[in-house]
């Protein structure tokens, strides 16, 4: 057990799984010598060499391909793409290649890929570093898309994502890569790709949330138990598949729900969430779902971003208004 | 000023073609009867080409890209790839695929709208074919990678077309190839034409090869129309790859003799005139007038072979018919490895609509 | 007045806009002599000459990209992808750039193209020729995305788009280039990129759907019409941003809805309308909101495409289930 | 085989690293004063640049990508263009922008997290700071191809790095520019760094230059420290593309004196010794040692000039801290020609979110 740090956890995780299988293989830009921008890769080179841990020319479509093509072959390749918003060069790839391998051969190839890169805004970063695109992976068929909020979970997760026999879109909060500590076991213990936690219990409003989102929906948990008021706070955890049967037990329990993003409105994750739970438990609802999104803006620039991402004061009000509907 | 790097593009060829040697023939084509299988299997992609643009017009297939004029590229990478190697085809690569072992039934299937023709039993590691334009040469460069990573002696070829050099795929893959050093042979098959856009205005670039360059690693042109060039210039690259010499980038010219697919109508932006002036550089006229020349094939045998590649297409269009209709489940099957829990309601659904549909036909 | 074909429409609509405005400039794969796959720009080379009506190199990335570039200089690009499924490289340049530029220069650039690709399945086309990817350009922050339906409507949002100061993703249902003609008055009239278009009055129940969903949509209510339940049928057409004033008074009258795409179900446009009428609608609804979508597979290869996509009878059906809905 | 082509790569240089001329002086240079205003921007960008450097490290402003050692080149492109051009920069070209008569408060804001870093009142055309890397290029192609339908004399001259060069863009760009003979120049500022990863890791290519054959289009090496021989080669390419000549790509070496950015830490991948070698070739010390040896700089004229620099630093520096701080609503002003009116509920949520921290910060 150790106390660590998200960005931590996925570098004890790197470490592990190429420890455990020599086919696992990372790369990407600056992940090398320089062990990522972030550091999520650090020590890894000098440890499995430059083989194993390859700094690539600047192509994200290149290294999204190449994945597909090392993964085809026989490797476990876990592919780095800098941040999020560089990451849209490799959805030709992702969907017209990893997502459909298996089964446009119909089970003659496999693409047991990993594509790991940083999500969201919040860390004051230039322009383009601060994007929240899952839901563009998570309508690609034939992946799974992963976005853990904590140390343990990352952990957990990333090591299930790289076992998976198939393609993981695997996001990382960067907005959470040091901000708290957890104390992580390194036992190589994989958790479910297809499982929401429930991390906070409650009676009176179902928060769901991921990634960076979690924590703000934690803390609008906590301002409204100031108020006498239980919100239930979901991680969702994996985006694609989503266990819709953990967020509609949650619901049916506390007629409320409030989906949290910090992606822009249109067509995210939240609307895909709040259509399934109107479908599948209209009856339920005391309510309607609410979507606490970002704007359906260009991702601003940092001065700005704090009024464009979702926060707990912004969550807190919906969960107030959904408290009161009536 | 001074001068930085010095830079040739060198081309290939051994036959003219009416037959004539050009060249002296590399050790390979001493023995000219040594060369009579790639004839066959050339004869034989022309035999399925036709019939599979006949079966396209008669609705038993969709569109069908043709192979017609490329056959001794074909032919040469077949002859020359290893089993262990891997092959990246394009769409238009089904003569090459014939000749890893893959029946080419499947290639009725792949262009009858059936994922099962991307099912390779004979040749289970080479790439399915592939449609999105130069998108396979990245899988090619993680492949090489692969091999190079666990020290194979093996090689990953991939082929695309004229029109794929222009895309960034292109360029990025073989600039990977050159920083690994990776060992792989990528295949340009310069027919001229992306679909109506002539070769001229893909790129200013004099050769294609010479789009090596920006990857500093070796290339070569050479006429695709003969079998030999291509046996050997792919042969080279290949073995030099496979050694650990490093990538290569080929072109091979050519000439699409037929439409783009089915659905085109070349006419409308090519003349008569130069299909026909192409025609006489075709390569099955070419190799077979060499080797009549050389005393190594004889018209008795060209009868034969043709009678033989007639019934060896029935049997292709026979096992293609009779395969049976891939069922509406086929859609979730192998979508994943195992199919996550959360699809059980759209896998009822659809087989709810299944049900309704053969009660319908029944009914 | 012509009575022409859809694909037509685009062509009178393209050859007018360029009459009109010599900064409108056609630029494409095969778009040229060939007057592209689908002939949308048949004739228009020999009538505005190769500058003007340009075959590109093979690059969509680069279409895209370039566009961007001529927009920003003044010029009226209209893109051809010739394919929506070789689209995908285009969305770094629509996302980090078309989309963009207007407001990261706080007006100073602007980008007004147009992306013209067809859409859909139902063609019997070979791999990767029958995608659906509205949801993830509709997700873009900055860019408007439509899609027609008809051929007097693909006319007058083609001229709208074109004559739109900011980026459009033009989506024109390939099922439909030929499959019926409509009487289509030349007269350069632009229809309103903000509106959906009621196409058949009902009063039992709501369909939204757009492009080639609407066959199938208007089909269905021909069907339920013969059992005495009316369907109100919606065209979109407009999906980003989307026109809910029309789609939600057509849901408070009939109190049921079904949203129809034949795009993979998972972050569609079907799962946002289902989310914004349960959101603002709620108490108007006398059943869920149920959306009938494509599966969320890859899209197979033409064999099974009729099992794949959306028909009349899976939009009967669930238009039956909300109907029943108790 | 025979030879199809053949190329060669031209390296241009005018001055040593001790300001030593090392080949005849292009005629501009005859007069040395003439090259006093380049000199001058040169230190007035290094000063700008510390002071940035130094704004980041005391939280005035956010992550900002150094300019230090490429000055030569930014002056040299800054000098060689008209106003009726159009610059696509990267995210490190604010020299250029400087003498694009940008406003190097702008940089500032830009690097402080604000859009209207990106407005350029004094240069309306060029385009803004560029972060994905390559995607300026086939802007540029766009940009060109419009002057070229327009038949009018401007270029396009696109900036990017020795990292841009691996990616798709940069090479589906180039290719491009070759097709239609655009007025199109693009300078691969090669400073041997993609953040950690070396420029021998980045492409086997000998030069980048030769990334120009693959598109078959002109191209140069030069040395990037030396002020003359960017202002030659950018010059001659820029008339050449003006002319109706058509494009060119140079390769611009120089080095990246400072971390990559300054959210980085080059020690971690390069060494001391390594950095200090290159500080005997940085381009203002060269032009300066050449202006002394020809008595056209004095050392009176350069204490003037840092206290003049100085006092334009402090100017831009207040021009940035006076800047008021942008509204919220800014994130939805320029979104759209006209905002369409869906957005009415967003914007009130804004307004509603707003006004209550208003309250909340009052309170
Ligand atoms: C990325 C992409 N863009 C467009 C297409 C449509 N398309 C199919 S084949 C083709 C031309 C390809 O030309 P070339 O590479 O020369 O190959 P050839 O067909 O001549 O063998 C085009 C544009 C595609 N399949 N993929
Ligand atoms: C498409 C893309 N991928 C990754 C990044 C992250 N990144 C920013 S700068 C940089 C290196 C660029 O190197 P180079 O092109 O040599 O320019 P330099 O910074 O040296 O001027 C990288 C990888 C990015 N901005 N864009
Ligand atoms: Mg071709
Ligand atoms: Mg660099």
């Amino acid at each position: 057990m150790s106390n660590i740090t998200l960005v931590e956890a996925i570098n004890l995780a790197l470490a592990r799984a190429m420890e455990e299988d020599e086919s696992v293989v990372v790369l990407g830009e600056d992940v090398g010598l320089n062990g990522g921008v972030f550091r999520a890769t650090a020590g890894l080179q000098s440890r499995f060499g430059a083989e194993r841990v390859a700094d690539t020319p600047l192509a994200e479509g290149l290294i999204a391909g190449m994945a597909v093509g090392m993964a085809a072959e026989g490797l476990r390749p876990v592919a780095e793409i800098q941040f999020a918003g560089f990451a849209y060069a490799t959805i030709d790839q992702l969907l017209n290649h990893a997502g459909r391998l298996r089964h446009r051969t119909q089970g003659r190839l496999s693409c047991p890929m990993v594509l790991r890169t940083p999500c969201g805004a919040g860390i004051h970063a230039p322009e383009h570093h601060s994007e929240s695109p899952e839901a563009m992976f998570a309508h690609i068929p034939g992946i799974r898309v992963v976005y853990p909020s904590s140390p343990s979970r990352a952990y957990g997760l990333l090591l299930a994502a790289i076992q998976d026999p198939d393609p993981v879109v695997f996001l990382e909060p960067s907005r959470l890569y040091r901000r708290f500590k957890e104390e992580v076991d390194d036992d190589g213990t994989p958790l479910p790709l297809d499982k929401a936690f429930v991390v906070r219990e409650g009676t009176d409003v179902t928060f769901v949330a991921w990634g960076a989102m979690l924590r703000e929906a934690l803390d609008a948990a906590e301002e409204l138990a100031a108020e006498g008021r239980f919100a239930e706070v979901i991680d969702l955890a994996t985006l694609k598949p989503i266990d819709f049967e953990t967020v509609l037990a949650s619901v049916k329990k506390t007629g409320r729900c409030v989906v949290i993003t910090e992606a822009p409105r249109t067509c995210s994750l939240a609307s895909e969430i709040s259509a399934n739970i109107s479908e599948q438990a209209l009856l339920s609802l005391l309510a309607p779902v609410e979507r606490v999104t970002a704007f359906d803006c260009v991702t601003p620039m940092f001065r700005l971003e704090e009024k464009y991402m979702p926060d707990a004061a912004r969550i807190a009000a919906a969960a107030r208004k959904v408290m009161e509907y009536q | 000023m001074t001068v930085a790097a010095t830079f040739e593009i060198r081309f290939t060829r051994y036959l003219q073609p009416d037959g004539r040697e050009a060249a002296d023939l590399p050790s390979f084509a001493a023995d000219p009867r040594a060369l009579v299988p790639d004839y066959r299997a050339m004869v034989f992609m022309r035999a399925l080409d036709a019939k599979a643009v006949a079966m396209q017009r008669t609705g038993q297939i969709g569109t069908y890209a043709s192979t017609l004029g490329k056959e001794a590229i074909d032919a040469g990478i077949g002859g020359v790839l290893r089993k262990e190697d891997v092959l990246l085809p394009s769409y238009r690569e089904s003569g090459v695929l014939m000749l890893r072992g893959v029946s080419p039934h499947r290639t009725l299937l792949y262009w009858g709208g059936d994922e099962r023709g991307n099912v390779f039993p004979e040749s289970p590691r080479d790439f399915p074919f592939n449609v999105p334009i130069g998108t396979q040469l990245p899988h090619a460069a993680g492949v090489a990678y692969a091999m190079k990573l666990r020290r194979e002696a093996r090689v990953a070829l991939a082929m695309c077309g004229d029109g794929a050099t222009s895309k960034g795929d292109f360029y990025e893959s073989l600039n990977a190839a050159g920083v690994w050093q990776l060992p792989m042979v990528v295949v340009a098959v310069n027919n001229h034409y992306a679909i109506s856009v002539p070769r001229r205005m893909q790129s200013a670039a004099q050769t294609l090869a010479q789009k090596a360059i920006a990857a500093g690693i070796a290339c070569e042109q050479l006429d695709g129309n003969d079998l030999i060039a291509v046996r050997d210039g792919v042969g080279r690259a290949v073995e030099k790859a496979r050694t650990g010499g490093g990538p290569t980038l080929i072109e091979a010219l050519t000439y699409r003799l037929s439409d783009h697919t089915t659905a085109d109508d070349a006419t409308r932006y090519r003349s008569a005139e130069e299909v026909a002036e192409q025609w006489k550089q075709e390569p099955i006229l070419r190799l077979r007038s060499w080797l009549h020349a050389k005393g190594a094939w004889s018209q008795a045998e060209e009868q034969a072979l043709a009678k033989e590649a007639a019934a060896h297409v029935q049997k292709m269009v026979q096992a293609y018919l009779e395969t049976p209709p891939p069922g509406p489940e086929q859609m979730f099957e192998h979508l994943y490895a195992r199919l996550p829990r959360q699809y059980a309601v759209q896998l009822a659904q659809l087989a709810e609509e299944t049900e309704r549909d053969v009660e319908h036909h029944a009914g």
